[in-house]
C-alpha cells in the first residue's frame, strides 16, 4: 500500500528557518491538493531558542498534528538530541552534517550539509530547499510538486525573482541528488486526492479574526498577550475604514472597558487576550452581564495559572470563562475545535452577543491558534449575520422592563437609559427593591434560552458510553475514534463548540448515557466537572503537560475507560 | 431620573456640592442642546461609583442616556463611546477616588491620545459613599476612619498631574459658584480634546470644606477660593504652571491647548483613504 | 406558657435612632442574660433613607433574626406602612404619635409620642428610652433590667453621667407608664436562662478581625467597600505595633499584590473585600497559588453581580470564590454560618494559608457582618495557632522541589529563590518542561490534601435525605430544622464551614444520600451544582432576593423536597 | 541563577541593552553587601513581567531573593515586603509596558507615600517580550505591529511624571554605562524613599536606539546622552526640571529630595508609643 500520510519535524533554534521549512512543505503539498497541517512550538525568548515545527500531509483530512515522526530535520546537535524519541519506527532523521556530526548508523541517520549545499547555487537563503528536495525524494514526489511551488512563490513580478527561482530550484535538486545517493526510501507518498472546494491555508487566529470581520466587527481594543496577539495585530492592519475603530490598550482593563463602551454605543466590538487578561477582565465582564451589553472576548488559552506556560497549550480556563466575576452569571461559551470552528465560531458569537445583548467568550487555544492548516474556503453568502434590535420607539421607554430581552436604545437614538451594573430598575435606575433584584436575575438568565440553537455532532448514538471531546482536542480525539470504530469497539461520539449554553437536546443525550468520557487539557477535568453538575456522569482523561493529547495516548486510555464501564458489551 | 421614582433608594446628604454640579451639568446639557441643536440623547453621561457617581440618576429634565458601570473605569468606558461614535457628547462624572485612587492609570493614556470627552471630577477630598475614609486629594495629617493616626501621604495634586500627562483642556471650579461650573463645562465639551473641569464639590457629611472654600468674613476666615483673572493667558504652559504655584483655589480655564487635535481626527486622518480590504479578499489571500 | 420569644422592629429614617434603639435593647437582654441578635439593613445613601433593623430576644440562642414581628416600632408614616405586613397575627405596632397619626383600631396600634415624651425630661435625645420602657412594659420585664442597662451605659466618668442617667431612667418610665394606659400586653417574656460562661456582644466582622488577629495577623491592606469596609478600619485602629503594617490601598489591585508581597515576606498577610474587588483580584490569586504564597482574602458577600446590591445579602460569590481566576487552582474557601464561625474561620484561615503555603478565602456574607449576637467568648487559651514552617537549611535550596509542601525560605535567611508566577523549576526559575508542569501541577493540588481538617456536624446520619446549609444561611436552617425534626420529619442534618477542601469523610456521607438539600442565597444553586459535581446528588432550595431566609419558608421547602423524594417513608 | 540551568528557557537577544542592566545590578548589590555587611539574601528583586523581568532569572553570582508575578504589579508586591520587612532592600526591575502602561496606575501611590525601594525601569520604547508593539514611550509616529499606519498617541515622559508624582529620587541611565549607572542604582538604595533609576535600555531586535543614544561619529550621528554636570543641584526642583526641559538625555541624579522620610519611618512615627490592644482585651472590651 502507498503512504497516505506524511510527517516531518523541523526543529533547530529560532533563526534557523524552521518554521520557513515547514510552513514551505505544507504549502506546497496543499497547493498539489494534499491535507496539511502544521503545528509550532515556541520558546519564549525573542531570537534564538529551541523551536520546532511539524508539518503533516495526508491524502484525507488532518485531525492531528500526528504523534509519530516519519521525518526528524535537526538544524541542530541540540535538536537531534532532544527530537529522537519521537521517531517512529522506522523513521529517518535529517541533519546538516556541516554543523555538526552524528555517528551514521547506516540505517536511518543522513547528514547532508544543506546550508552549504544551499548557498553553492549562489543563494544564500537556498539552504531550505535542499531540505525539501530531500525530502521529496524520500517519499518518492514528482519534481514538479516542488518546482512548481517554487515558480508560484516567488513570482513577485521583481527583477530578481527570475534567479531567485532558478537558484531554488537548482537546490531542490541538490537535496534530491544527495538523497538519492543513500538510496533509503519510506515509499512513495499517495497522490493527493484534491478537496472538493477552493480551500484557504491560514492560521487559527487568522481564521478567528476573518470570521470577525465577517461577523461584523467594528470595535476592537487590545491589549498584546500570547498567544493572542496575533488578533490584534491583524486587527490593527485589517479593521479600518468608515465606522470602524481599532487600538491597542493600556492594559486588559481599559481594553474590555471600551469594548463594553462600544457595545453600548451600538457597535459590535471585541478584544482578544489569554488567561492572565481574563482574569483581569473579570470585573467588567460581570458587569456586561449585569447592564446587559454585547461584546465578544476571545481567550486564547495557553497554560495556567498566573503568568503561567505562555507558548504552551492547555485547555483550563473553562471554569474562569463560565463564571469569570462574583455573583451570579454564567456567560455563553463557544469552544472551537477547529481552525474552520475558529472562523465560525467568531459569526456565531456576535449573534449570540447581539441575540441576547450580553457578553460572549471564545474559548480558544494556543494548539488552535498557532497552527496552519487547510480548510474549505466559507462561502460568504451563506451565512447569517445578525443584527442588533434597535430601540426606535419613544423617549420614556423601559429598557430592562420586560422579562425577556427587548429592544436596545442606542445612544444618539431614542429611549434614554442609564446601562446600570448594580441593581436596577426598567430605566436603568439602581434599585435595591427584593422583588426587582428577583425579575432582573431572572430576566438575566433566561435570555441564555435564545441561545440554545447550537448544533452539535452525534454519531453511534444507541451507544451507552460516548466519547465527548471539547475544543482543540476534538482533533486527536477524533482520530483516535475513527481508529477505535474501526477496531470494533462501541461508543458514541459526542461533539459541540457550545459549551454554555449547551444544546439542550444534546444534555438530554449525554444524561442517558452510562459514561461520557472526556479528554482535556486539564487538571481538574473541567468540562466533565460541568457536566457532572448538570446532571451527566462524565468522566476526565487529563493531561497536563503544555502539549496537546497524542493519538496514541488516547486511543489507551478511551479504550481502557470504555472496557472497564461496559466489561460484557465489549467481551462479546 | 429620580425624583420621581419610587424605587430609586439613593439621596445626596443635605448641602452635598454635587447637587450644584448637577445643576450645572442641566444647564450644560441645556446650553449644548440649543448650540449644536442636537437632542439631549446625543449626550451620554458615564458615572464612577460613588456619591459624585449617583448624578446619572439625579438629573432632572430631558434625558441623556448614562452609563453606571464598576468603581474607577469611566474613561475606558468613555474611550470605547467616544472612538465608536464621535457624533456622542461624552461626559464623565466621577468622584476623586474614582477618578483619581482606583481610576489613576486611565487619565494618562487618554490624555496621550486626546481622547475627546469632557470629565467633571468631583472632588470632596474623601471616599463618601463608603462613609469617609481618605481619598487620595485628603490633605496630609487629616484623621478619617482609615488614617486613625493621621494621613501620613502627600495629597495628590490633581491639576499638575493633568498637566503634566498633557491634557489638552485644564478647569478649577467650585459646586457652590454653578454658573461659572456651567460655563467650563460647555467650554470644555466645546474643547476638542481631552477636557477635565476639576470641582471642589464638599462632602458635607465627611469633609465640609465650604466654608474654607468660600470663607466666612463673620469668622474672620479668607475665601480659598479665586477667580482667574480675565488677562490669564490660557494658551501658555508656564502661565498655567504659575496658576498652580499660586496660594488658594484658582477658578476658571487653567490651561487651554488651542491647537489640540482630537484622538478621532487623528485616527480618522491615519485611515483616511485606505481602502479596507473586504472579508471575501482577505480569505483570498490565504488561498491554496 | 410563658413567651419565649420576643423579635421587635425599629424602622424608620437613617438618622432617627432606629439602629441605636434596637442596639440598646439587645444589649440590655443580653445583660441580664438572654441571648440575642439583631440585623439591620441600610439604604445606601449617607444620610436619611430608610432603615431598619431588628432586635430578637430570647431564653436560648437565636438562630435567625425571625420571621414574624411581636412589636414593629414605626418612627415615620413610611416605616409604618411598609413594614405592616410583617407583623404576626397579635403582633403590636408602636408608632410616634407626634409624627404622624394613624387610626387606632384599638386592637393592636398604639402611638405614644416618643420623642416628645423624652424631651420632657430634659435630655434631647431620650425618645429611645421612651420606646424601650413602653417595650419593657409590653412583655412585663422587671423595672431593673432597663434601668440597670442605663447606669452601666451611661457610667462613663463624667460629671454629666449622674443628670444622663436621671433623664434616661424617668423616660423609661415614661414609656412604661404611656403603655400600662393600653393595658396590652404580649404575655410576661420568660425570664433569661444565662448561659453558661461569659458572653460577647458583637458584630460579625468585628469577631472575623478579632479572630485574625488572634491567627496572628501582621499585615492588613484592603480598599473599602461594603459590607467589608468595617474590618479596615478594625485593623487601622487595631493592628499596631512592632512589626505590623496595616494601611488603605490604592485599590484591590493593590492591595492584593501588597498581601502577596507580605505573606513572601514571611508575614501573615490579609485583604478584606467584597465582590467586585474579589473580582479585580482574581489574577493575583492565581499568582499566589502558582507561587505558593500564604494570604487570607475576606470576601464579604453583597448582592451581585458587578456593583450588584452593596447592601444587600447574598451568598452568590461561592464559584468565583473557588475559582476566582483562569488556569488549574481550587482555592481553599472557609464560609463561617454564624459569628462563633467568624471568629474562628480567621483562625483556621491563617492556620490553613501557613500550612499549605497558599491563599485562602474567608467567605462571609452581609447578613453575618452587619449583624450583632451574643457569643461565648472564646477561650484564647484554647486556640491553636500554627506558624509558617520556615527554612533554615543552606543556601542551594531548592524550595518548590519537592512533591510535598516543604518548608519556605523567607527573604533575608538562607535559601534565596524566586517566587515565580510562571511555572518554573525548583529553585523558581521559569520552565515550560511538560515534566515539570505535571509536577508542579500535581504538588499545588497535592497540598490541598493538608486542609482535610475540617469538623463538620452530621445528625440524624441515618436518614437517605439530609439538609446542608452553608454559610449565613445555616442559621435560618437550623431553626427549620429543629421544628421539622420536631414536626416528625425525616430528615438528616450536615454543616461545615469548610467548603473547600470539604472534610472527606463528610463527602464520603453525602455521596451515600439519596438527596442532600442545600438551602442557599443564589439564582444558580452554586454549592449543590459543586457538590454534584463531586457525586452527590445535591439541590437547591435558592432565593436571590438580596435578604436572608425566612425560616418558615424553609420549613414549607424543605418539607417538600423531603416529602417529594421518599413519599412512602413520609406517609407511615 | 540560570546560567547553569538547562530548565530555564529565556535568553535576551545580542546587544540587548538588559545585559547591561543586569551588570549593573550584580555589582550595585555587591557594594551594597560591602557596604551594609549583609548578606545578598537581604535583597529581594521583585521582576516585572517582559524581557527585562526576566532578569531576575539571569543575575549571576550571589544570589539575592526574587519575586517575579504578574504583568504590571511589581510596586504592589514590593509595598507589601518593604513594610512588612524595613530591614530588607527591595528593588523593582521592570519595563517601560510593566511600569508605565498597565503598571501606571501604582507609581502615584508610592510616591506620595514615599515607599523606600528602589525601581530600575528599562526603557526600550517597545514591548519586546510580545514582539514588538508600541509602549507608552514609543515616539510619535512609529510604525509597530499595532500602529501599522504610525503611532498616534504623544509619548509619555516618564521623567517628568515622576517629578509630578513626587518620586523623591529620580535619575537617569544609559544600559551600556554600566559603572555609572550602578553607581545610580546603589544611590537609588541609599535614599530614603522612592527612587527611580529610569534607564534606556535599547531593544536590539524591536527598537535599537544604541546608535542614536551613543552617537556614531563615522555616520555624523550626534550622541543623545550627556553627563549631567556636576555643578547641578539635584536638591532644586526647578533645576531638575530644567534638565528635563533641555534637548537630548540627561544621565546621572536629576532630583534627590534631601529631607526625605521614608513611609516606613512616618508609619513607624504614627505608632510609636502607641500601646496594642491584645485580642484577650479587645473581646474583654465587647463582654456583655
Ligand atoms: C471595585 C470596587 N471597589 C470598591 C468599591 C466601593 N466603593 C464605592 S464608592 C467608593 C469610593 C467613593 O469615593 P469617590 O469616588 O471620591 O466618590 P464620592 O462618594 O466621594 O463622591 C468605593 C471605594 C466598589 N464599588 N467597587
Ligand atoms: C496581564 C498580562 N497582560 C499581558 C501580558 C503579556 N505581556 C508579557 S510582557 C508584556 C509587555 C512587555 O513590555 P515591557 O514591560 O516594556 O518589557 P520588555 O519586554 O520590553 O522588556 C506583555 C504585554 C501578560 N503577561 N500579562
Ligand atoms: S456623604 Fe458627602 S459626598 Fe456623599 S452625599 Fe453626603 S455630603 Fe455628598
Ligand atoms: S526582544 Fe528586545 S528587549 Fe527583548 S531580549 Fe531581545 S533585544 Fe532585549
Ligand atoms: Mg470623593
Ligand atoms: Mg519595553
Amino acid at each position: 500500500m502507498q503512504k497516505q500520510d506524511f510527517i516531518v519535524r523541523f526543529a533547530g533554534e529560532g533563526g534557523q528557518g524552521v518554521v520557513t521549512a515547514s510552513e514551505a512543505l505544507a504549502q506546497a503539498a496543499a497547493q498539489v491538493g494534499y491535507h496539511v497541517m502544521t503545528f509550532a512550538t515556541f520558546p519564549s525568548q525573542i531570537s534564538g531558542g529551541p523551536t520546532w515545527t511539524q508539518s503533516r500531509i495526508r491524502t484525507t483530512p488532518v485531525l492531528s498534528s500526528g504523534d509519530e515522526l516519519d521525518v526528524l530535520v535537526a538544524f541542530n546537535e541540540d535538536a537531534y538530541e532532544s527530537h529522537q524519541p519521537d521517531l517512529r519506527k522506522g523513521g529517518i532523521v535529517l541533519y546538516d552534517s556541516a554543523e555538526f556530526e552524528v555517528d551514521e548508523d547506516g540505517t536511518n541517520v543522513i547528514g547532508i550539509p544543506f546550508e552549504e549545499l544551499g548557498k553553492s547555487t549562489g543563494n544564500p537563503r537556498a539552504g531550505n530547499m535542499v531540505v525539501l528536495g530531500a525530502l521529496a525524494n524520500l517519499v518518492s514526489w514528482p519534481e514538479e510538486y516542488l518546482s512548481e511551488f517554487v515558480k508560484k512563490r516567488f513570482s513577485r513580478g521583481r527583477a530578481a525573482d527570475e534567479e531567485i527561482i532558478r537558484s531554488n530550484i537548482e537546490a531542490l535538486g541538490l537535496g534530491r541528488q544527495e538523497m538519492s545517493k543513500r538510496e533509503f526510501s519510506l515509499g512513495e507518498l499517495a497522490a493527493p486526492i484534491p478537496p472538493g472546494g477552493e480551500q484557504v491555508l491560514l492560521k487559527g487566529n487568522d481564521a478567528l479574526s476573518i470570521g470577525a470581520l465577517v461577523g461584523g466587527l467594528e470595535t476592537f481594543v487590545g491589549y498584546p498577550i500570547s498567544p493572542a496577539t496575533t488578533i490584534l495585530v491583524f486587527m490593527e492592519r485589517y479593521l479600518v475604514g468608515p465606522g470602524k475603530f481599532v487600538y491597542q490598550g493600556s492594559s486588559e482593563l481599559e481594553s474590555i472597558n471600551a469594548v463594553f463602551g462600544a457595545g453600548y454605543a451600538g457597535k459590535k466590538a471585541m478584544t482578544s487576550t489569554a488567561g492572565p487578561g481574563l482574569s483581569l477582565m473579570s470585573e467588567a465582564i460581570g458587569m456586561a452581564w449585569m447592564s446587559e451589553i454585547p461584546g465578544v472576548i476571545v481567550n486564547v488559552q495557553r497554560g495556567g495559572p498566573a503568568t503561567g506556560l505562555p507558548t504552551k497549550t492547555e485547555q483550563s480556563d473553562l471554569l474562569s470563562s463560565l463564571n469569570p466575576a462574583h455573583g451570579d452569571s454564567r456567560i455563553p461559551v463557544i469552544a472551537p475545535g477547529t481552525l474552520e470552528e475558529c472562523f465560525y465560531a467568531a459569526i456565531h458569537a456576535f449573534n449570540w452577543a447581539e441575540r441576547y445583548q450580553g457578553p460572549v467568550i471564545i474559548l480558544s487555544e494556543m494548539m488552535l491558534s498557532e497552527r496552519t492548516q487547510n480548510i474549505p474556503k466559507p462561502d460568504l453568502a451563506k451565512i447569517v449575520v445578525e443584527s442588533r434590535n434597535v430601540f426606535r420607539g419613544d423617549n420614556g421607554y423601559q429598557r430592562y422592563e420586560s422579562s425577556e430581552v427587548s429592544p436596545m436604545p442606542i445612544p444618539g437614538g431614542p429611549g434614554a437609559y442609564v446601562a446600570n451594573a448594580s441593581e436596577h430598575d426598567g430605566t436603568g435606575d439602581t434599585t435595591h427593591l427584593p422583588s426587582r433584584h428577583v425579575h432582573m436575575t431572572e430576566r438575566r438568565f433566561g435570555k441564555l434560552k435564545l441561545l440554545e440553537d447550537g448544533t452539535y455532532e452525534a454519531e453511534h448514538v444507541g451507544e451507552s458510553v460516548a466519547l465527548m471531546p471539547w475544543g482543540g482536542s476534538k482533533g486527536p480525539a477524533r482520530e483516535a475514534y475513527e481508529e477505535l470504530i474501526a477496531s470494533g469497539l462501541n461508543v458514541g461520539w459526542y461533539y459541540t463548540m457550545y459549551l454554555n449554553p449547551l444544546p439542550p437536546k444534546l444534555l438530554e443525550e449525554l444524561r442517558q448515557k452510562e459514561l461520557v468520557i472526556i479528554p482535556e487539557l486539564n487538571y481538574q477535568g473541567q468540562f466533565s466537572s460541568v457536566l457532572r453538575s448538570l446532571g451527566v456522569k462524565a468522566e476526565s482523561i487529563t493531561q497536563y503537560t503544555g502539549l496537546p493529547f497524542k493519538v496514541s495516548h488516547l486511543i489507551e486510555k478511551i479504550g481502557e475507560k470504555v472496557r472497564a464501564s461496559a466489561p460484557e458489551k465489549v467481551t462479546v | 431620573m429620580s425624583k420621581k421614582n419610587p424605587e430609586y433608594d439613593f439621596a445626596w446628604c443635605p448641602g452635598c456640592g454635587d447637587f450644584g454640579v448637577r445643576r450645572a451639568m442641566e444647564m450644560a446639557m441645556r446650553q449644548r442642546m440649543v448650540d449644536t441643536e442636537l437632542p439631549v440623547e446625543n449626550n451620554v453621561v458615564v458615572a464612577g461609583i460613588g456619591c459624585s457617581g449617583n448624578m446619572v440618576h439625579l438629573v432632572e429634565g430631558p434625558q441623556p442616556f448614562g452609563f453606571h458601570g464598576v468603581h474607577g473605569r469611566t474613561l475606558p468606558v468613555a474611550m470605547g463611546i467616544k472612538m465608536s461614535r464621535p457624533d456622542l457628547n461624552v461626559i464623565i462624572v466621577a468622584g476623586d477616588g474614582d477618578f483619581l485612587s482606583i481610576g489613576a492609570e486611565h487619565i494618562g493614556p487618554q490624555a496621550q491620545r486626546n481622547l475627546n470627552v469632557t470629565c467633571v471630577v468631583m472632588d470632596n477630598g474623601v471616599y463618601g459613599l463608603t462613609k469617609g475614609q481618605s481619598s487620595p486629594t485628603t490633605i496630609w495629617g487629616e484623621v478619617t476612619p482609615t488614617t486613625p493616626r493621621g494621613k501620613i501621604e502627600r495629597p495628590l495634586n490633581p491639576l499638575e498631574l493633568y498637566m503634566t500627562l498633557g491634557v489638552s483642556f485644564i478647569a478649577n471650579a467650585y459646586s457652590s459658584k454653578v454658573k461659572e461650573l456651567t460655563g467650563l463645562i460647555v467650554d470644555g465639551m466645546n474643547h476638542p480634546g481631552f477636557a477635565i473641569v476639576h470641582v471642589q464639590s464638599p462632602c458635607t457629611y465627611y469633609n465640609d470644606t465650604h466654608e474654607a472654600l468660600k470663607g466666612n468674613p463673620a469668622k474672620g476666615i479668607a475665601p480659598q477660593v479665586w477667580d482667574i483673572p480675565a488677562e490669564h493667558d490660557s494658551s501658555d504652559r508656564s502661565a498655567a504652571q504659575a496658576l498652580l504655584n499660586a496660594d488658594g483655589v484658582p477658578l476658571g480655564v487653567i490651561y487651554r491647548n488651542p491647537e489640540s487635535i482630537s484622538f478621532e481626527q487623528r485616527a480618522q486622518e491615519t485611515s483616511d483613504g485606505i481602502k479596507p480590504t473586504s472579508p471575501e479578499d482577505l480569505l483570498a489571500s490565504f488561498k491554496v
